[in-house]
Parts: structure tokens; C-alpha cells; sequence
């Protein structure tokens, strides 16, 4: 199973004033299983591509394929795709209209035409799957805090059953425990799952710590695309976009260049932890 | 352009009423010479104009028809049962003139004011209402914070539309209740959104010391200048015209 | 905070969601205009807002609206009928709204409101159209567009009402007119 | 006295059932004590629903005290007659920039508080440049809000409070909407303002690599401040922050782990620049 992008293209308000080229040539294959983090400054285009993947927005040129089927094909299903590639949008919590979670949870598979039982069983897994408690699950949704909210709104596109699941910024605005805490999530949504996870984020400290593959956009075409660490080797290419790498991807380099000699591999705390304690057993600051 | 937009408000105004007052052949020309005057004055290209009758096009040619065979009088034509009177025509060609005229004449103020200088020019404009107790500040402060959040919310529409199709709801489809019933998830978060922008909006206003009208000064008072009172003058020399055409016929 | 500016924000914000309702779900109509759900939003106005706000709220949307569309024509009369609505609908609601044989039925106050708003959007129009094409039929037929609108105006607002009313912040705001 | 005191404030909401029956009481603010000098720079941190922005709007008097008082430039914003000279005094800038600008154009957003004040037409104009000038905006003065990016409206927010000549300016989590470059922007933005117009600034955010030049940095959770102290203070106890549901940045934390491994390199390192010395000199 996978999505293929074949020389996607797409142009807004083509023929006006306005033309702008969102996405330029993009190819891309995302396969089964993969945990993909998408950056990108805002008007990269990101948001544009991410919609493209679940049919909301139409290229203006090229082919999108989903398991090997071509979704622009007249009598394709794109409400089917819909429920396979599951989007959460920004503030997703704003988009909660029910008057009560499960209500609002169920919105998403009741409109697939499944059977009443199957509803309720997928709503109850996914309010699961996010850790909202079944005591809750008749209260109105206005009345949670804004954590819980964002992740009754990920339920409800949880109880669809995608197999790919993509997420533009699930962590704006929470504070550092509520954005560990949804990562979290996503993180053992793709382990436990097998779900595809494409996450769309800010923060590349965020990205690093969870993603096994990076795409960075700009100016709507892919730039990097590649593991996280090799990504960052190319720091000062991503800090002309406007974009910068993990501080400890800095503080390597930087001891590199003055001479020491570390690895400038690591992206995550514990793996510089590791090889400045490697470098200072090896000079004998410390001792072994 | 750079009228006063109270001159403007104004003028239409005027413009609008001397069409309902006056009809005959004479003081429509002189209606459509000012009309004409006006559109080379305002620089407004006059495909633009055209392209703003587009959308009544139908409507006229309907119009024109009704009048045309179903007023009675004497007969000038006559096809069949279908009998088109001299009074036909001639109530037909007045409206359409009419008609004409009169969405040039209002679709040449939005073409030059934006709605901005609108609310500025309505806010002063009405000032003397203030003494009957009209709030006229409080009607064009609503109208330019609608006006703000008008492009804002239309985003958020579109937003909220895209996040429900992605759920799997259908705006497309259906019958009358059905579609209405697709609203709902698209209203109640525009409707909650709303008022939470309402909130922080109201709240951001206070600290900034708003109080109302009273005790207000302005960034940008409006003063009439020179351009202003000719215009007025313009206004008055049309009616006269107008009069002077009704009193010969 | 002050009960005055709050109000005057939230009646703009009904203004500016009143001209979205009417520009956004848009069927072209060649006879007048467009159907749309300005009128739902006229008469949510009015019962939301009482009279006076909500009818400056719905007038004032709905001629934003018609300025924006290029429809400048029928801005003026669309800010007079577009408040009356409001308000009309606004007293019928609630006139009845704690009539007891409504608690029960708790659409009929609104029903009656659609229906009197509806009525003045129908007649106000159909005066406008008179003044403007000539007395009779070419103005007779704005009535059935006008209908359909209004119509569908008053089964969304049926629909939205009660689940409006479980938002925080649509609630408080009823029980504060009550 | 400082420019900003409280003294055992307490600020209690009582929340409500779906009848309106009263179902307990909240209390958010908790016996707080503050005392901010002028023209520093004070940041207070805290999770959601600490209390910090309870706090931040009892300084601009859109709620007042249950307990305790508070006192803006000396004046007390539980007494009515105060109200506009507190607000005047203590400007105040929210989360969402959308929902905090009133006008069409730049510059008229920014004329909308002077107006408000009565301060004469000509006066407006003057206000209005040097503040645009201050944020960076000038250029942007006849352009439509709706057009600029997150960074900009909230740089426009700013110049709408600096023009009315606050004493001190709050600023709620101002941040949390922004991409990071908007966010860099706008915290340049108050640190000069802070430097070069020597206002008084207090920052409420949950983001750490913010206040790491702060003069002060309040921690707050359950409504109470439960620590204080100058951002390296404050930045070396990661475990105690971690409890607070916060965390500090990337490079503290690291040297924070290397020191818990037996390096020899001090407490409440903030910059990378500072780490890779520290670790050089080793």
C-alpha cells in the first residue's frame, strides 16, 4: 500500500492576478508504515500538498495514486479516500459542533453508511485510543479543557479507520506537557497501529525526536527529503528558508569546528548526551 | 474619487430619487448626460460598468418584456394573440433606461468608496440623528469591525468546510432539509467560533480604553474641501436642469 | 467588562456572519438573485440579539452582503426589510417563547418567527421590485424565489437552534436577554 | 513601590452546572505577592490554566481582586474611578492577533486607542508613526491587517498599545499562534521596545527559549507562584520545572544531563554558545 505523487502541480487562481505556484513538480512515494514529518515555513506549501493527499484539493496537473489506483479516475471513490487518509487540521478543536463527544465522534464514521453497532464501536475505540474516559463520553465538548478537546477532534477522525493519518500542527498552542502528551499519541498510534503517520510541524525538535523520515518544502517544491539526521546536516541551507535545525544538531557542529572531535550526527538530547560523554572519556576529562 | 464620501452617499442618494421623480424623454437625457459626465469624471473603466449590468441582464430583458405586452392602450403591433401597445413601449424603454441608470449610477459609488470611507461617510453623514438619540456611532463602529471580520470568517468557513469534508460530510448532495441538515457541523463552529472572536474583541476594546463614542477623537476627521462643494453645486445645477425640462414639457 | 461594548461586537459579528450565510452557500437563481441562508441568519439574528441589535445585525449583514455581491441596487431597501425581518421575528419569538404551550413544542415560536419575518421579507421585496419594474407580474416574480429562500432559512434555523443553544457561549447569551 | 503590586491576591470564579447552581468555586489566582520594578523585563511561565493570564488581567483591570489588592503605577484596579487611567497605563496584548485588531488599515488600528483617549487629531498622527516606527511597520501603515502574516499583525497589536503610552505592557502569551519566525519577530520586537522606550514588560508564555533574557523570570502553577528568580536560576532546576508540566530548552537540558553524568560544566547554561565554551574550556 502506498501514495504515489507523480509531477503533481498546482496553481491557485490560475489566469488572475493572484497566480500563485503552490506545488511544483512534486514527486513523492509515501509507503506503508512510515512515520513522515512534513516542514516547511508557513507558505511553503505544505498545506496545500497535505490536502492533495486526500483529495480535498485537485492538482492542476500530474497523478495521484493510492494503492496503485489513480484518484483523479472519474469513477473513483474519493469519499472512501477520505476515510483512508485521515486529516486532522490545525486547531482541530474548532471544528467540534456536537452536543456531546460521542455525538461528535461518530460524525465522521456515520458518514461512510456503516452499520449503527459498527459506529458505536469504532467511536468507543477511538475515544480509547486518545485516553478520553468513558465517563466523559456524554458530556458536551465545549466543556473540556483545550487538550482534551484537540484530542476528541483526533478521535473522530480516529473512528474513521484511516491507514494513513496526517496531522498539520496537532501540537500549536498547547503548552509542553499537552504537546508531549499528543505526540505521544501519534507516536503509539503508529507503533501499535501500523498506522501511516505523516506529521506536519514547526518545531524541529519535535520532528527529530519522533520521525523516521523528513521532507522539507519550500517555495512548493520538496528540498530535503530524507532521514532526520542526514536532513540536518544541511543546517545552513535550511536556516536560509527561514527554518533551523535541532540546537543540539548546533552545538556538534560547532564543537566540531573548534577542533574537537565529535560525531555531529545526533538530533536528540540522549544521543548528544552520549557522544560529548564518549568524546570527554576519550579525552579524559572524564574517566571511564 | 477623492469626494467626500458624504458627498457621494449623498449624491446617489439624489441621482436615485431625480430617476423616480422625473420621467420623461427630456430629463432622462439630462440624466444620462450627468450619468455620462460623472463615469469619465470617476476614471472608471467603462468595461468595468458593463460587466457590473451583467448580472441584471435577464432581469431587464424580463422586465422590458412584461411591459411591453401587458400594458394595455392602443395597439401598435399585433402578432397573433400578442399585442404590443405604444404605451407598452414606451413604459418598457422607460424602465429599462431607469433600471440602467440607476445601477450605474449606485454601482459607480462602490466602485470609487470603499466600504470603509462608506462607514466613515454614514458615521458623519448622519451625525444630526445623533440628536435624536440614533447611536450613530455604535452603527458604523459595528459596521467596520463586521467589515474586519467578514474576510476572516469567510476563511474560516472555507476552513471548517474542508476539516468536515475530510470527515466524510457532504455539502454537495440532496434535498432541501438535507442540505440544511448538512449545515449544522459547518455553523455551530462558525457560530462558536464567532463569539469567541466576539469575546476576545471585546475585551481587546476595553483595554484599549473604549467607551463608547463620547469623548472620541478622530484619526481621520472628515472636512469638505473645495472639490466637495463643487460637487454639491453639480447636484444642484442637475435638479435645476431637471426641473426646468419637467416644467417645458 | 461592560455590557455595551461586548454587545456591540457580538451584533457585529451576527452582521458579518449574516453576510457570509448570504454570499457563501449561493445557488444562482436568473429570476432574483440567489438562494441562500442570509435569511436563517436574519432570524437567528433577531431572536439571538433581541430587536434592536438583531435587527441592526441582519439589516446591516445583509446589505454588506449585497454591496459586496454587486447588487448595490438593493442595498438601501435590503437594510430596511433585512432589520424589519429581524425584529419582527425577534417580538414573535420571543412573545411566545415562554408561553407554556411552547416549552413543549419549542419550534413553534420559531416557526411563527420564520414566518413572520418571512412575510416581511417576501412583501418588502415584492414593494421594492413593484417600484422598481413596474406594478404587477415581472414583480410578482421575486415572491416564489423570496418563499424558497425563506423556506429554507427557517428549516436550517429549526435544525441550528437547538444545538446552538448547548455552546457556552449562545447559552449564557439567551439567558442573559431572558 | 514598584510599578506593579499585589499584595495577597486572590481571584476566585465560581463555576456553574447546566441549571446555573452554583457547583463549586475555582479559584485561580492564589494568594499571589508581586512586585515589579519599572522597566524591567519580567516573564511569567506556567502551563494552561495556571493562573497566568487570570493574573495578567487583573493588571489591566478587565477583572478585579476577590481578595488582596493590586496596585498599577500606585493605583488600586479594584476601584472603579481608576479604571481608564490603569488601562491607559498598563497596556495589554492577547493570544490571537486577529481578534485584538480593530480596523481595516494599520494605521488606523493603531489610532483607534489614542482616539479612545481624546488625545487631539494631529497628536494621533505623531503617536501613531513613532509607534509603527517602533515595531517595524512604518511600511506597512496603509495596508489592509488581513494581508500580513501572524508576526506582523501581532508587531501591529504592539503598536496599537505603544500608542497610548503605557508605563508597562502585558503580553498574553502573544506567541502562541505564531510560526517561529513570526514568534522571533515579535520577541525582538518587545525586547527592544523594552530597551529602547524602557517600558516595562511582562511576558506570560509557556515557551522557555523566550525568557531566557528576561530580568525575572515567575513560575506559576495552581494559581500561586512557586518559583522566582533570574532565568539561570530558574533554568538549572529542570526536574522542579518538569513537575510544573514545563520544560526548558534544548541545550539546557543537555548540559543538565551531561553535569548529571559527571561533567564539570555549571548549572543554568542557556545558549548553545555558552555550552560549547563551557565545553571547550574542559
Amino acid at each position: 500500500m502506498s501514495i504515489i505523487l507523480d509531477h503533481v502541480n498546482y496553481i491557485y487562481s490560475q489566469g488572475t492576478a493572484y497566480e500563485k505556484h503552490a506545488l511544483q513538480d512534486i514527486n513523492l512515494k509515501i509507503e506503508d508504515g512510515e512515520f513522515i514529518g512534513l516542514i516547511g515555513h508557513t507558505g511553503s506549501g505544505k498545506s496545500t500538498l497535505i490536502q492533495h493527499l486526500n483529495g480535498l484539493m485537485k492538482a492542476t496537473e500530474g497523478c495521484i495514486y493510492y494503492n496503485g489506483q489513480d484518484i483523479y479516475d472519474s469513477d473513483y471513490n474519493l469519499k472512501e479516500l477520505r476515510s483512508k487518509v485521515g486529516l486532522v487540521f490545525q486547531y482541530p478543536e474548532h471544528q467540534l459542533f456536537e452536543t456531546s463527544i460521542i455525538k461528535d465522534v461518530k460524525f465522521g464514521p456515520s458518514n461512510l453508511g456503516l452499520p449503527a453497532l459498527e459506529v458505536d464501536l469504532r467511536a468507543y475505540e477511538a475515544l480509547k485510543q486518545v485516553g478520553i474516559g468513558e465517563d466523559m463520553i456524554d458530556l458536551s465538548p465545549f466543556e473540556l479543557s483545550g487538550g482534551q478537546k484537540r484530542r476528541v477532534a483526533i478521535a473522530g477522525v480516529l473512528a474513521m479507520k484511516p491507514e494513513v493519518l496526517i496531522l498539520d500542527e496537532p501540537t500549536a498552542g498547547l503548552d509542553p506537557k499537552g504537546r508531549d502528551e499528543i505526540l505521544n499519541l501519534v507516536s503509539s498510534l503508529h507503533k501499535e497501529n501500523k498506522i501511516t503517520v505523516i506529521l506536519v510541524s514547526h518545531s524541529m525538535e519535535d520532528v527529530a525526536n519522533y520521525v523516521e523520515r523528513l521532507i522539507v518544502m519550500d517555495h512548493g517544491k520538496i528540498m530535503f527529503d530524507n532521514e532526520p539526521k542526514k536532513v540536518f546536516t544541511h543546517y545552513k541551507a535550511l536556516e536560509q528558508i527561514g527554518l533551523a535545525a535541532p540546537q543540539v544538531t548546533y552545538v556538534m557542529n560547532r564543537l566540531k569546528e573548534c577542533g574537537q572531535s565529535v560525531n555531529t550526527e545526533p538530533t536528540t538530547v540522549d544521543e548528544a548526551c552520549e557522544e560529548i560523554i564518549r568524546w570527554a572519556k576519550k579525552k579524559g576529562i572524564l574517566l571511564t | 474619487h477623492r469626494l467626500d464620501p458624504r458627498v457621494k452617499l449623498l449624491g446617489t442618494l439624489i441621482y436615485i430619487i431625480s430617476l423616480f421623480a422625473f420621467h420623461n424623454i427630456a430629463s432622462y437625457l439630462i440624466a444620462g448626460l450627468f450619468l455620462a459626465v460623472i463615469i469619465h469624471l470617476s476614471k472608471v473603466p467603462f468595461s468595468y460598468i458593463v460587466k457590473g449590468l451583467k448580472p441584471i441582464l435577464f432581469l431587464l430583458l424580463f422586465t422590458v418584456m412584461f411591459n411591453l405586452f401587458l400594458t394595455p392602450g392602443q395597439e401598435f403591433v399585433r402578432v397573433g394573440f400578442i399585442k404590443i401597445t405604444l404605451e407598452g413601449i414606451k413604459t418598457a424603454g422607460f424602465m429599462a433606461v431607469r433600471l440602467i441608470f440607476l445601477i450605474i449610477g449606485s454601482s459607480l459609488m462602490t466602485f470609487t468608496t470603499t466600504p470603509n470611507h462608506l462607514t466613515d461617510g454614514l458615521e458623519k453623514g448622519m451625525g444630526p440623528l445623533r440628536k435624536i438619540h440614533v447611536p450613530v456611532h455604535e452603527i458604523a463602529m459595528m459596521m467596520s469591525i463586521a467589515l474586519r471580520f467578514i474576510p476572516i470568517l469567510l476563511e474560516e468557513t472555507d476552513k471548517i468546510m474542508k476539516a468536515q469534508s475530510a470527515r466524510g460530510a457532504d455539502f454537495e448532495t440532496g434535498g432541501l432539509i438535507k442540505k440544511a441538515k448538512s449545515l449544522i457541523p459547518l455553523l455551530v463552529p462558525l457560530f462558536v467560533s464567532a463569539f469567541r472572536r466576539a469575546n476576545d474583541l471585546a475585551m481587546a476594546m476595553e483595554a484599549r480604553c473604549y467607551r463608547g463614542g463620547e469623548g472620541r477623537t478622530k484619526m481621520k476627521p472628515l472636512a469638505y474641501k473645495k472639490r466637495d462643494w463643487i460637487a454639491y453645486l453639480c447636484f444642484i445645477v442637475y435638479w435645476t436642469l431637471l426641473i426646468l425640462a419637467a416644467k417645458i414639457n | 467588562m461592560a455590557k455595551k461594548t461586548s454587545l456591540l461586537v457580538i451584533t457585529a459579528l451576527m452582521a458579518a456572519l449574516t453576510c457570509i450565510a448570504t454570499m457563501v452557500i449561493t445557488i444562482p437563481s436568473p429570476m432574483n438573485g440567489y438562494i441562500h441562508l442570509g435569511d436563517g441568519l436574519v432570524l437567528l439574528s433577531g431572536i439571538l440579539l433581541g430587536p434592536i441589535y438583531g435587527g441592526m445585525a441582519a439589516g446591516v449583514g445583509s446589505m454588506l452582503s449585497d454591496l459586496l455581491l454587486g447588487y448595490p441596487h438593493y442595498a438601501l431597501p435590503t437594510l430596511v426589510i433585512k432589520a424589519f425581518a429581524a425584529i419582527v421575528g425577534g417580538i414573535i419569538y420571543n412573545m411566545l417563547v415562554h408561553k407554556s404551550f411552547c416549552k413543549k413544542y419549542h419550534l413553534i415560536p420559531l416557526i411563527a418567527a420564520g414566518i413572520g419575518g418571512g412575510i416581511i421579507v417576501t412583501g418588502g421585496y415584492f414593494i421594492v421590485a413593484s417600484i422598481l419594474f413596474g406594478e404587477g407580474v415581472a414583480a410578482l416574480s421575486s415572491v416564489p424565489g423570496n418563499l424558497l429562500q425563506n423556506l429554507f432559512g427557517i428549516i436550517v434555523s429549526c435544525i441550528l437552534m437547538p444545538v446552538l443553544t448547548h455552546v457556552p457561549a449562545v447559552k449564557s447569551m439567551l439567558a442573559r436577554e431572558a | 513601590m514598584g510599578i506593579i503590586k499585589a499584595k495577597d491576591l486572590i481571584f476566585e470564579y465560581i463555576r456553574r452546572d447546566e441549571e446555573g447552581n452554583v457547583e463549586g468555586i475555582n479559584r485561580a489566582v492564589n494568594n499571589v505577592n508581586l512586585d515589579i520594578e519599572k522597566g524591567q523585563f519580567v516573564a511569567i511561565l506556567g502551563h494552561n490554566g495556571s493562573g497566568k493570564s487570570t493574573l495578567a488581567k487583573h493588571i489591566n483591570a478587565i477583572l478585579s481582586p476577590t481578595e488582596g489588592t493590586l496596585w498599577v503605577d500606585g493605583m488600586d484596579t479594584g476601584k472603579e474611578e481608576n479604571l481608564w487611567n490603569i488601562r491607559q497605563t498598563a497596556g495589554m496584548v492577547f493570544q490571537n492577533p486577529d481578534n485584538q485588531i480593530i480596523a481595516n488599515v494599520v494605521e488606523e488600528d493603531v489610532g483607534f486607542g489614542p482616539e479612545n483617549l481624546g488625545v487631539p487629531t494631529e497628536e494621533i498622527w505623531e503617536r501613531v508613526e513613532n509607534s509603527l516606527k517602533a515595531v517595524g511597520m512604518y511600511e506597512y501603515r496603509t495596508h489592509s491587517p488581513n494581508k500580513l502574516s501572524g508576526g506582523q499583525k501581532q508587531r501591529v497589536a504592539i503598536a496599537g498599545i505603544m500608542a497610548m503610552k503605557p508605563e508597562c505592557i502585558v503580553l498574553d502569551e502573544p506567541t502562541a499562534m505564531l510560526d517561529p519566525n513570526g514568534r522571533k519577530e515579535v520577541i525582538k520586537t518587545i525586547r527592544e521596545l523594552n530597551q529602547t522606550e524602557k517600558v516595562t514588560v511582562l511576558l506570560i508564555t509557556h515557551y522557555m527559549e523566550e525568557v531566557i533574557d528576561a530580568d525575572k523570570v515567575i513560575v506559576m502553577d495552581k494559581g500561586k507562584i512557586v518559583m522566582q528568580g533570574a532565568p539561570r536560576e530558574i533554568f538549572s532546576q529542570v526536574d522542579e520545572l518538569k513537575k510544573y508540566r514545563l520544560d526548558v530548552p534544548q541545550v539546557t537540558l543537555l548540559a543538565y544531563e551531561l553535569r548529571k553524568k559527571g561533567l564539570p560544566i555549571p548549572p543554568g547554561i542557556l545558549s548553545v554558545d555558552e555550552l560549547v565554551t563551557k565545553l571547550n574550556e574542559l
